[in-house]
């Protein structure tokens, strides 16, 4: 029971905070939203039994792309509240289409049937070992593949970064 | 596989190159590589390897990468003057050749996740090229651009992975098919299939998921434009009609209506919004939409045509546009500008490229006999036997109206006149491709049994 | 001399060609001489054929020369059919011919178009001996359309001058409407009897059982054919401006050959028409109209030509009501003495006007008797012969048609005979105008009168002479004779009459007879009463006259009709569909398209924004229809 | 062997041709042009008169689509060939005395043209067919877009856009037949088998398709409106090539393709089909009346003339497409020799407004004869080569329908009209300031009157021997058809 | 005792649907680019979660080593996407996605 209830608070967290970061008007508290969303989710992670990416979420999120914002923010100088708005009749707009999407994705996914829901459950599936099992033997390709893309991306982020030798 | 490794090292050592100060020589070790690296792809005609349940290197691949590869040959050649004048040029090579290292997994996929990773790492790179002239705004902005829709898009691409993911509690999209085949499939599986359409009708830039499209293609430099309006273009339909044609042919009366509207409008919209731009390059842009929708004929026909329709349309709407990309770079930069005025009486001072671009034009516009008549002519007959007969008759249309905007450039060529009677000058290099180009384009307009018969 | 029959209208076209390729450089002398020298060749084997043709129990002969146009089961051959009625008019043309030929060598003498004008008249001849020569519609229509063409060439001769143009594309316009009915006939004949060749459709017409709507058609289709050629109502309005041409050519292609081309096609058709009574009635009425309508006209026509060229119209009416009665014979005889007397008066009126300078108008001349003997006998001879004077030839050319008018109707009959006073009258208003009285011509013009060469007055005299013994092979039972012209002609008519018999007692001939010379004889005296005892001259232009009388000096102001109600028509209606329909309308929609696009492209453009907030709007909206569409 | 060498000698002379500099590229272009007729009239000779398809060449080109090269001439292409090859070398004459700039891509473009409506001409099979039909769209673009006159641009894309879609939409229809070949191929006899075994309403589709390719390249009213600008603004040889034998391939495809491949669907619409080729006659013919720029009645006329000619064909009986096959090379003939005569009085006098003109005959009495042998061929004269193919066709379209022939028939006198009208103002009358000083007619130039002047009267007294080539199969196509109708 | 036994799939595949539309509609509704970004990084976070939920659902650790990649593509976007913010506002000093319409048409 009490799983149920830890679920319905981290879900209000999650949704409430998410919503924060949208609607917050300083920038420094949008990240800050983000950063107890990314909590909340994480707590979901360690609820579905997935202990060991709930760590990386932390990590890698919380600790290293959410910092990279901030960083950001504060370069830029943005930690004002110096966004313009939008008028009234976009941000309706913009409420109703993502309801709309929302009323069609529940619409459709509330009744959704699973069909391969295992009768034996296995509570160390999100264990390191398990997971380490299934990276390096099912995944090892795109795991290797996808040092290509973090390669490509510093390349990218190197290239734009530094000044144009003239 | 042979292809990624090579292509992954050639990366890694252009790279190299600017630590090892051998900047000189990396230029021809990249033409050399990708010859090499072609070579040994094409070797694999025939052995349908599949590598750790991860990519599945059968006839489709290697046709779709042995185009992309050669392609990108034809496009180094292109774009060699580019290079030239950037202080970076081993970062360009490196980051374009990852990119294609990602266009091969995304021909070669046999898994959601190599899928997913394949479009990234594709994307990744272009994102930065687009935005690689970083004292102009506009390229600036087409990055912003193309990186915001792109991620975004991402994002429900990755939605559609999930929830197939949790309709059939697997990645692999043979076991997928499997499953969609004994009919077990649920409407969890269907929002899925159809948030993934939408991810990938993004990368192909169908409508209404185009908006992204003529803005960066603009803004981008416009190497980067020929080389998103080619490649990327040609690997993002590759892994659509992969993953449509061997995971959800099952379920096709789930999305064949949305991708027949789909074909439909990108196929009217961007032709007709073509028609009025006067930059060059936007109405190329306008026209790679619109040769989406051509191409979403043949997926949407989905049937023993396909493959190799849409193998033979990438083709030659490649070699059409590498052509074209090189003679407006050529034009834009002698003359100031990319506006179709700025190639009036280009005939008259030089009538080799005039001749060049009117060959690339044709082939565009699909007039025989040329490549780009015989690829659309047969996705028409692939479409027509799937019974969209109305859609061909749209395409017609639209063909129509397509012939309307690039005759413009011919007329403007071969009938305007333009007061700077000097002749622009052109490399051998570039001189060699536009011949090779121009055979190819007719070769492939004459003895296209070669491209179309392979799958 | 019949297996020859090719080298008649050949001759006149090898004089055609060496006139036309090295006319320039050839002598007028030579030239002459080639021409008529052709035509005399072609008459003197034409006469042989006819002698031949008499001699032997064969009347009809077939020439084949080559195969010509074949499709499927439509094979025609380019061949002659040799019998009584095409040797007779080939004797007409080819006699008459060689006479006006001779004629004009002294009348175009001073003519700069010398050697052009006598290659026209070759290129003619050879076209009319086509025609009668063909052995199937199709020759008979290309000669049809080859003398419509000389006679467009010899009208407009005088190319300078926009008149005669105007003149010449007249003739040839209205006489295409009458060809094409004459080429649907052709075709509807084809089409119902498999062949256009004379022997294979009137050897089944004969026979021909079932719709005779269909024979109708095809008479009245013809029928169009001989309107527009033979210049009857309503297609006449040509003939009388084709004077236009010279003089010569008025008398040998409007008078005496070329128009009377539609009787010698009806003719030879006589059995489709003799099945169809309904297209005969058609004719008849057609005929005995035009007839009365024209000599109205005449009546009041100053210029010594036009006259000629309504008496003309007139006695084609005549030839016509003759068909339309079932005269055959009687058509054909009027055809050959209205040759004669026709070309006499026209070859008389060139002598008129070569002897007055070219003046046309006869309220000009009078009084030219004294000067111009020849001429003067010559055309009073004529007169009399085509007044129908007794014992002239006229007379019992139009004595035949009168008795089978009235067998057939009495009003025919009336019209008929009202019609011959009327020629009676304007021919001897325009002979005591012109040759009575006194001279009322220019001092120049009377010091300059002088007889015509001999080149000109020995064709007048033998044509004079013609039209006064001519009616000799005709000569009536009733009055004695034998008719030797229809004994000739019986084997071509010989199915029509035995399907129209003729039975008039000869007290009615005598009567009718009677009355026909009686009522010529009082016309003559009216037009004496007025012309010389009264020397009544005919209105000046600018004199007002009385409404009637202008209406009919105007010539009932039918051309003025025509211009309004067709030719002014079909160009507004032309500038309508060009500038409208053409340009604005069909054009309009196909630019409508480009247009469209361009619009369209134009509103599609503003939905690219530039703006990301918008794109991504329309991709989640998209998001949502997609999915809602599919899933719900 | 010689259906090849045909195809592709005037190619191999056209890329020969580029390489030529200067002005000896005109005498090198009419040689290849004259070789080429002595190639056809070879074929002529060897020819054997009857139905069957001869000359035949089949390569396997495509062969995973069934697309072959598949060539060979029956009557009905042998005459068009012969149409072509005759005009070509008299087109280039023509213009002997101009000076393009550019010449050798001139000429050569002009073969290229050739090259490609040959191909037509001899295709079996149906791609071949459309990638010439196609091929010979792009020298002519050119050819009126580099050399043109005033608004070329404009003229000519719409010109090629208005074709092109006509093309497609045949494209379209031949792919749609191409599904029901047994076993996927586009040789003309399985597309034949594959049309006819459609139902009516099929049949109807792929007539609609087809003919609204073959109606825009003639052009068939309502869709012509591209014709007169096209044909006014063209230069001379472009026009030449434009009406003497391009459009031709649009009747040609109603012969060839349209008939066999869907009677049913000919049968079906040729009610409405006729009519508005019918209609097209009046409607042109009245609206050349009222033109005062020469050129411009002439390509008024020229649509009258095919209007006729479209009829004719779609009566589907052997009189019309016998008639048909004779009036496409009389037309050629004829308007070549017309469009001739509008260039050579515009290099003289500069213009070709009928009211300025005049009188020329009294300057020039040689050309006024040449002028009116051709205008009276133009009018269907008899003893003319336009008389047999007149009379033929209408008497295909009377046995259709006597009333459409009655109206068709009408053409004969309103082409009288407007022809005899602008010989008047152009030839007759007195001499204007404009006419005055005509210069005599250049060896040359009396050289391709004189030609096409007694081709004129040739044909029209002797026809026989082209009917003889093409009699045989036309007999054998309208039977086909008839057999196809149940008739 | 894990919650998936407890808890029905289909809250999880609710919770996830609720939060990638609140990064749809960020992307939406804010005019910051950096915030639209965030928000992009929301979705993504939202799929992860629904990966995961079905992983411990399927009793299948190919979706948690999904998660993995996606992180890995997130960081990479972040990080190049940063760095193209960042040379946006060097030359136009605004992170206003509004301020990027120069290319339209």
């Amino acid at each position: 029971m009490i799983t149920q209830y830890v679920f319905y608070f981290l879900s209000f967290l999650a949704i409430m905070f998410g919503l924060m970061v949208v609607l917050s008007k300083n920038p420094i508290h949008s990240v800050l939203y983000l950063v107890l969303t990314f909590f909340a989710i994480a707590g979901h992670y360690v609820l579905l039994n997935a202990q060991f990416l709930a760590a990386v979420h932390i990590i890698v999120y919380a600790g290293a792309i959410m910092v990279l914002f901030l960083f950001v923010i504060m370069l830029l100088n943005l930690n004002k509240e110096t966004e313009p708005h939008k008028n009234v009749w976009l941000k309706l707009s913009a409420a109703v289409a993502s309801g709309l999407l929302l009323v069609v994705l529940v619409g459709s996914l509330k009744n959704a049937e699973m069909i391969a829901a295992t009768n034996t459950f296995d509570p160390n599936v999100g264990l390191i070992e398990n997971l380490g099992k299934t990276l390096f033997k099912e995944f090892l390709l795109p795991f290797e593949v996808a040092s290509l893309l973090l390669l490509g991306a510093m390349v990218g982020a190197v290239l734009l970064g530094k000044k144009s030798i003239k | 596989m042979k292809a990624l490794i090579l292509l992954s090292s050639l990366g890694v050592i252009a790279l190299l190159a600017e630590i090892f100060s051998f900047k000189k020589l990396v230029y021809p070790l990249v033409i050399i590589g990708l010859i090499t690296t072609l070579i040994f792809n094409a070797f694999d005609w025939g052995t349908d390897i599949t590598y750790f349940n991860m990519m599945r290197y059968d006839d489709f691949a290697v046709a779709f990468s042995t185009v992309l590869i050669g392609v990108s040959i034809l496009w180094f050649v292109m774009a060699d003057g580019f290079f030239k004048e950037e202080s970076n040029m081993t970062d360009y090579f490196s980051l374009v050749i990852f990119s294609l290292a990602g266009a091969v997994i995304m021909v070669s996929y046999s898994n959601m996740a190599m899928l997913f990773l394949g479009i990234e790492i594709l994307s990744i790179p272009m994102y930065v090229l687009a935005g690689s002239k970083k004292d102009d705004v506009l390229s600036n902005e087409a990055g912003f651009k193309y990186l915001i829709m792109g991620a975004f898009a991402t994002g429900f691409l990755l939605f559609g992975i999930a929830l197939i993911y949790g309709a059939t509690a697997s990645f692999d999209i043979v076991e997928i098919a499997q499953v969609v085949s004994t009919g077990a499939a649920s409407t969890i599986f269907y929002v899925g299939l159809l948030l993934m359409l939408v991810g990938l009708s993004f990368k192909v830039s169908a409508v209404p998921f185009h908006f992204w499209a003529p803005d960066v293609y603009q803004g981008a430099p416009t190497p980067v434009t020929a080389y998103m309006a080619t490649i990327v273009k040609t690997a993002a339909f590759a892994a659509f009609l992969r993953l449509f044609y061997t995971c959800f042919q099952g379920s096709a009366g789930t999305w064949t209506s949305i991708v027949v509207v789909m074909a439909g409008l990108t196929l009217l919209v961007g032709n007709i919004t073509a028609v009025l731009q006067t930059s060059t390059k936007r109405m190329l842009a306008y026209s790679s939409i619109a040769h989406a929708g051509y191409m979403l004929l043949g997926l949407v026909a989905l049937n023993g045509y396909s493959q190799s329709s849409i193998l033979m349309y990438t083709l030659a709407y490649s070699v059409g546009s590498i052509t074209s990309f090189g003679v407006l770079g050529y034009v834009a930069k002698a003359r100031g500008g990319d506006s179709i005025d700025s190639f009036n009486g280009l005939a008259k001072t030089n009538p080799f490229l005039a001749f060049v671009m009117t060959v690339a034009l044709l082939s565009l516009a699909g007039i025989p006999p040329t490549a780009g008549f015989f690829a659309k002519y047969y996705i028409f007959t692939a479409a027509f036997q799937a019974g969209h007969a109305w859609l061909v008759l749209v395409a017609i249309l639209a063909s129509l109206i397509g012939v309307y905007y690039y005759f413009k450039i011919i007329i403007a060529m071969y009938f305007k006149h333009n007061n700077n009677e000097s002749a622009i000058e052109l490399s051998f290099n570039h001189k060699l491709l536009f011949v090779i180009t121009v055979l190819l384009t007719i070769a492939l307009g004459l003895m296209p049994d070669f491209v179309i018969g392979l799958l | 001399m019949i297996k020859l029959v090719w080298l008649v209208p050949l001759l006149p076209l090898i004089g055609f060609m060496i006139i036309g390729f090295f006319g320039k450089k050839l002598s007028k002398g030579l030239v002459g001489t080639i021409a008529s020298g052709a035509v005399l060749g072609a008459f003197a084997v034409s006469l042989g054929i006819f002698f031949e043709l008499g001699g032997q129990t064969e009347k009809s002969v077939t020439i084949d020369l080559f195969s010509w146009i074949t499709a499927g089961k439509l094979s025609i051959p380019f061949s002659f059919l040799v019998d009584p009625l095409s040797s007779l008019f080939l004797l007409i043309i080819t006699g008459i011919g060689f006479l006006i030929h001779l004629y004009s060598i002294g009348y175009m003498h001073d003519d700069e178009g010398f050697s052009r004008f006598f290659a026209y008249l070759n290129l003619f001849v050879f076209f009319m001996l086509l025609l009668v020569l063909g052995s199937n519609y199709l020759i008979m229509f290309v000669g049809w359309e080859g003398v419509g063409l000389c006679s467009y060439l010899l009208i407009g001769f005088w190319f300078k001058n926009t008149a005669y143009n105007n003149a010449a594309k007249k003739a040839f316009i209205m006489n295409r409407i009458g060809d094409l009915g004459f080429l649907l006939g052709i075709i509807l004949i084809f089409v119902t009897f498999g062949s256009i060749s004379y022997n294979e459709v009137f050897e089944q017409a004969k026979h021909f059982i079932g719709d005779n709507s269909v024979i109708t058609a095809i008479a009245l289709l013809l029928f169009i054919g001989a309107m527009g050629k033979s210049a009857q109502l309503p297609l006449y309005t040509w003939l009388p401006d084709a004077m236009a041409g010279p003089t010569p050519v008025s008398a040998l292609i409007h008078a005496a050959t070329m128009v009377t081309a539609g009787i010698y096609m009806v003719s030879r058709s006589n059995i489709l028409y003799t099945l169809s009574p309904f297209a005969m009635e058609v004719v008849a009425v057609v005929g005995v109209c035009t007839a009365l309508f024209a000599a109205t006209i005449g009546l009041a026509q100053n210029d010594i030509k036009k006259v000629l060229a309504y008496s003309t119209v007139s006695q084609l009416g005549y030839m016509f009501l003759a068909l339309g009665v079932g005269a055959y014979t009687g058509a054909v005889f009027h055809v050959m003495t209205h040759a004669f007397f026709k070309a006499l008066l026209f070859l008389g009126a060139g002598s008129v006007i070569h002897a007055m300078s070219g003046e046309q108008d006869i309220r000009k001349m009078g009084g030219l008797k004294k000067y111009i003997p020849i001429t003067h006998l010559t055309f009073l001879l004529g007169t009399l012969a085509i007044v129908g004077f007794p014992g002239f030839s006229g007379f019992f050319s139009k004595d035949e048609i009168l008795a089978h008018a009235w067998e057939h109707n009495k009003l025919l009959w009336f019209l008929g005979v009202l019609g011959a006073a009327m020629t009676t009258f304007y021919m001897f208003r325009l002979y005591f105008l012109t040759f009575k009285g006194s001279f009322r011509g220019t001092h120049d013009q009377e010091h300059h009168l002088h007889e015509s060469p001999k080149s000109m007055t020995i064709p007048l005299i033998v044509l004079a002479v013609l039209s006064v013994v001519g009616g000799l092979i005709g000569i009536p039972e009733v009055l004695g004779g034998h008719h030797y012209l229809e004994a000739y002609l019986k084997p071509v008519f010989e199915d029509s009459s035995l399907r129209l018999v003729h039975h008039l007692s000869h007290e009615t001939e005598y009567i009718l007879m009677g009355v026909a010379i009686s009522v010529m004889a009082l016309a003559m005296y009216f037009a004496y009463n007025k012309y010389v005892k009264n020397k009544t001259l005919p209105a000046n232009e600018g004199e007002t006259l009385n409404p009637i009388h202008n209406l009919v000096y105007k010539k009932y102001l039918i051309d003025e009709l025509y211009e309004n109600v067709i030719m002014k028509p079909i160009n507004f209606i032309g500038e309508a569909l060009h500038k409208v329909v053409d340009n604005q309308i069909v054009d309009g929609i196909v630019n409508g398209f480009g247009s469209m696009v361009t619009g369209v492209s134009g509103v599609i453009r503003k939905a690219q924004s530039g703006n990301i907030g918008f794109y991504v709007f329309v991709m989640v909206i998209s998001i949502v229809l997609i999915l809602f569409t599919q899933l719900f | 062997m010689i259906t090849l060498l045909l195809i592709f000698f005037p190619l191999v002379a056209a890329l020969m041709l580029l390489l030529v500099k200067g002005e000896q590229v005109k005498k090198i272009a009419l040689g290849a042009a004259i070789v080429e007729f002595a190639i056809s009239m070879f074929a002529v000779f060897q020819f054997q008169k009857n139905a069957d398809t001869q000359f035949e060449l089949n390569y396997a080109w495509i062969k995973s689509m069934g697309i072959n090269f598949h060539v060979g001439m029956d009557g009905i292409s042998l005459l068009l060939v012969i149409l072509t090859t005759f005009l070509v070398p008299i087109i280039i004459l023509t213009s002997f005395n101009k000076q393009y700039k550019n010449p050798s891509a001139f000429y050569s473009l002009i073969l290229a043209m050739q090259f490609a409506l040959i191909g037509v001409f001899v295709s079996l099979d149906g791609f071949l067919f459309y990638i010439f039909w196609e091929l010979a769209l792009i020298p002519i673009y050119f050819i009126c877009l580099l050399w043109g006159g005033d608004d070329r641009a404009r003229i000519t894309f719409k010109f090629f856009v208005y074709t092109l879609a006509g093309s497609l939409l045949m494209l379209a229809g031949l792919i749609y037949l191409y599904q029901f070949t047994p076993n996927h191929t586009f040789d003309i006899k399985a597309l034949y088998a594959a049309g006819q075994s459609l139902d009516v309403v099929h049949q109807g589709y792929v007539f609609w398709a087809m003919f609204m390719a073959f109606a825009i390249k003639m052009p068939v009213f309502p869709f012509h409106t591209w014709q007169p600008d096209t044909y006014t603004t063209a230069p001379t040889q472009g026009t030449m090539l434009l009406s003497g034998i391009m459009l031709k391939m649009g009747t040609y495809g109603v012969i060839r393709w349209l008939l066999p491949i869907a009677p049913l669907g000919v049968e079906h619409y040729a009610h409405l089909a006729i009519t508005l080729a019918v209609i097209g006659i009046l409607y042109a013919s009245t609206i050349a009346i009222v033109q005062k720029d020469f050129k411009r009645l002439i390509a008024y006329s020229s649509i009258a003339h095919v209007g006729l000619i479209a009829a004719g064909i779609l009566a589907g009986n052997v009189q019309g497409v016998q008639g048909s096959m004779i009036q496409m090379l009389s037309h050629g003939v004829n308007v070549v020799g017309l469009f001739f005569i509008v260039d050579l009085i515009q290099t003289r006098t500069n213009t070709r407004d009928l009211h300025s003109l005049g009188g020329i005959r009294n300057v020039n009495p040689q050309f006024a004869v040449l002028f009116l042998i051709v205008l009276l061929g133009s009018v269907a004269l008899p003893l003319t080569n336009g008389f047999i193919g007149e009379f033929l066709l209408l008497n295909g379209v009377y046995q259709y329908s006597a009333w459409m022939a009655a109206f068709a028939g009408i053409s004969v006198i309103l082409g009288a009209v407007y022809m005899l009208r602008s010989y008047q103002s152009i030839m007759l009358g007195e001499t204007n300031a404009l006419t005055s000083s005509f210069a005599p007619l250049t060896g040359n130039e009396k050289a391709v009157l004189v030609i096409i002047c007694a081709a004129i009267i040739a044909f029209g007294v002797f026809p026989k021997p082209l009917l003889d080539i093409v009699e045989p199969s036309v007999i054998k196509l309208v039977d086909g058809f008839n057999l196809a109708i149940g008739k | 005792m894990s919650a998936i036994q407890i808890i029905p799939i289909n809250w999880y595949i609710l919770l996830s649907a609720v939060l990638f539309t609140i990064g749809v509609l960020g992307v939406l509704f804010r005019r910051n680019a950096i915030i639209i970004f965030m928000s992009v990084e929301l979705m993504l976070n939202a799929v992860n979660l629904l990966l995961v939920a079905f992983s411990t659902y399927l009793s299948d650790s190919a979706g948690q080593v999904f998660v993995f990649f996606i992180m890995a593509v997130a960081a990479a976007e972040v990080a190049v996407g940063l760095a193209i913010l960042m040379s946006v506002y060097r030359n136009t000093k605004s992170t206003d996605i509004y301020m990027l319409n120069k290319l339209k048409g």
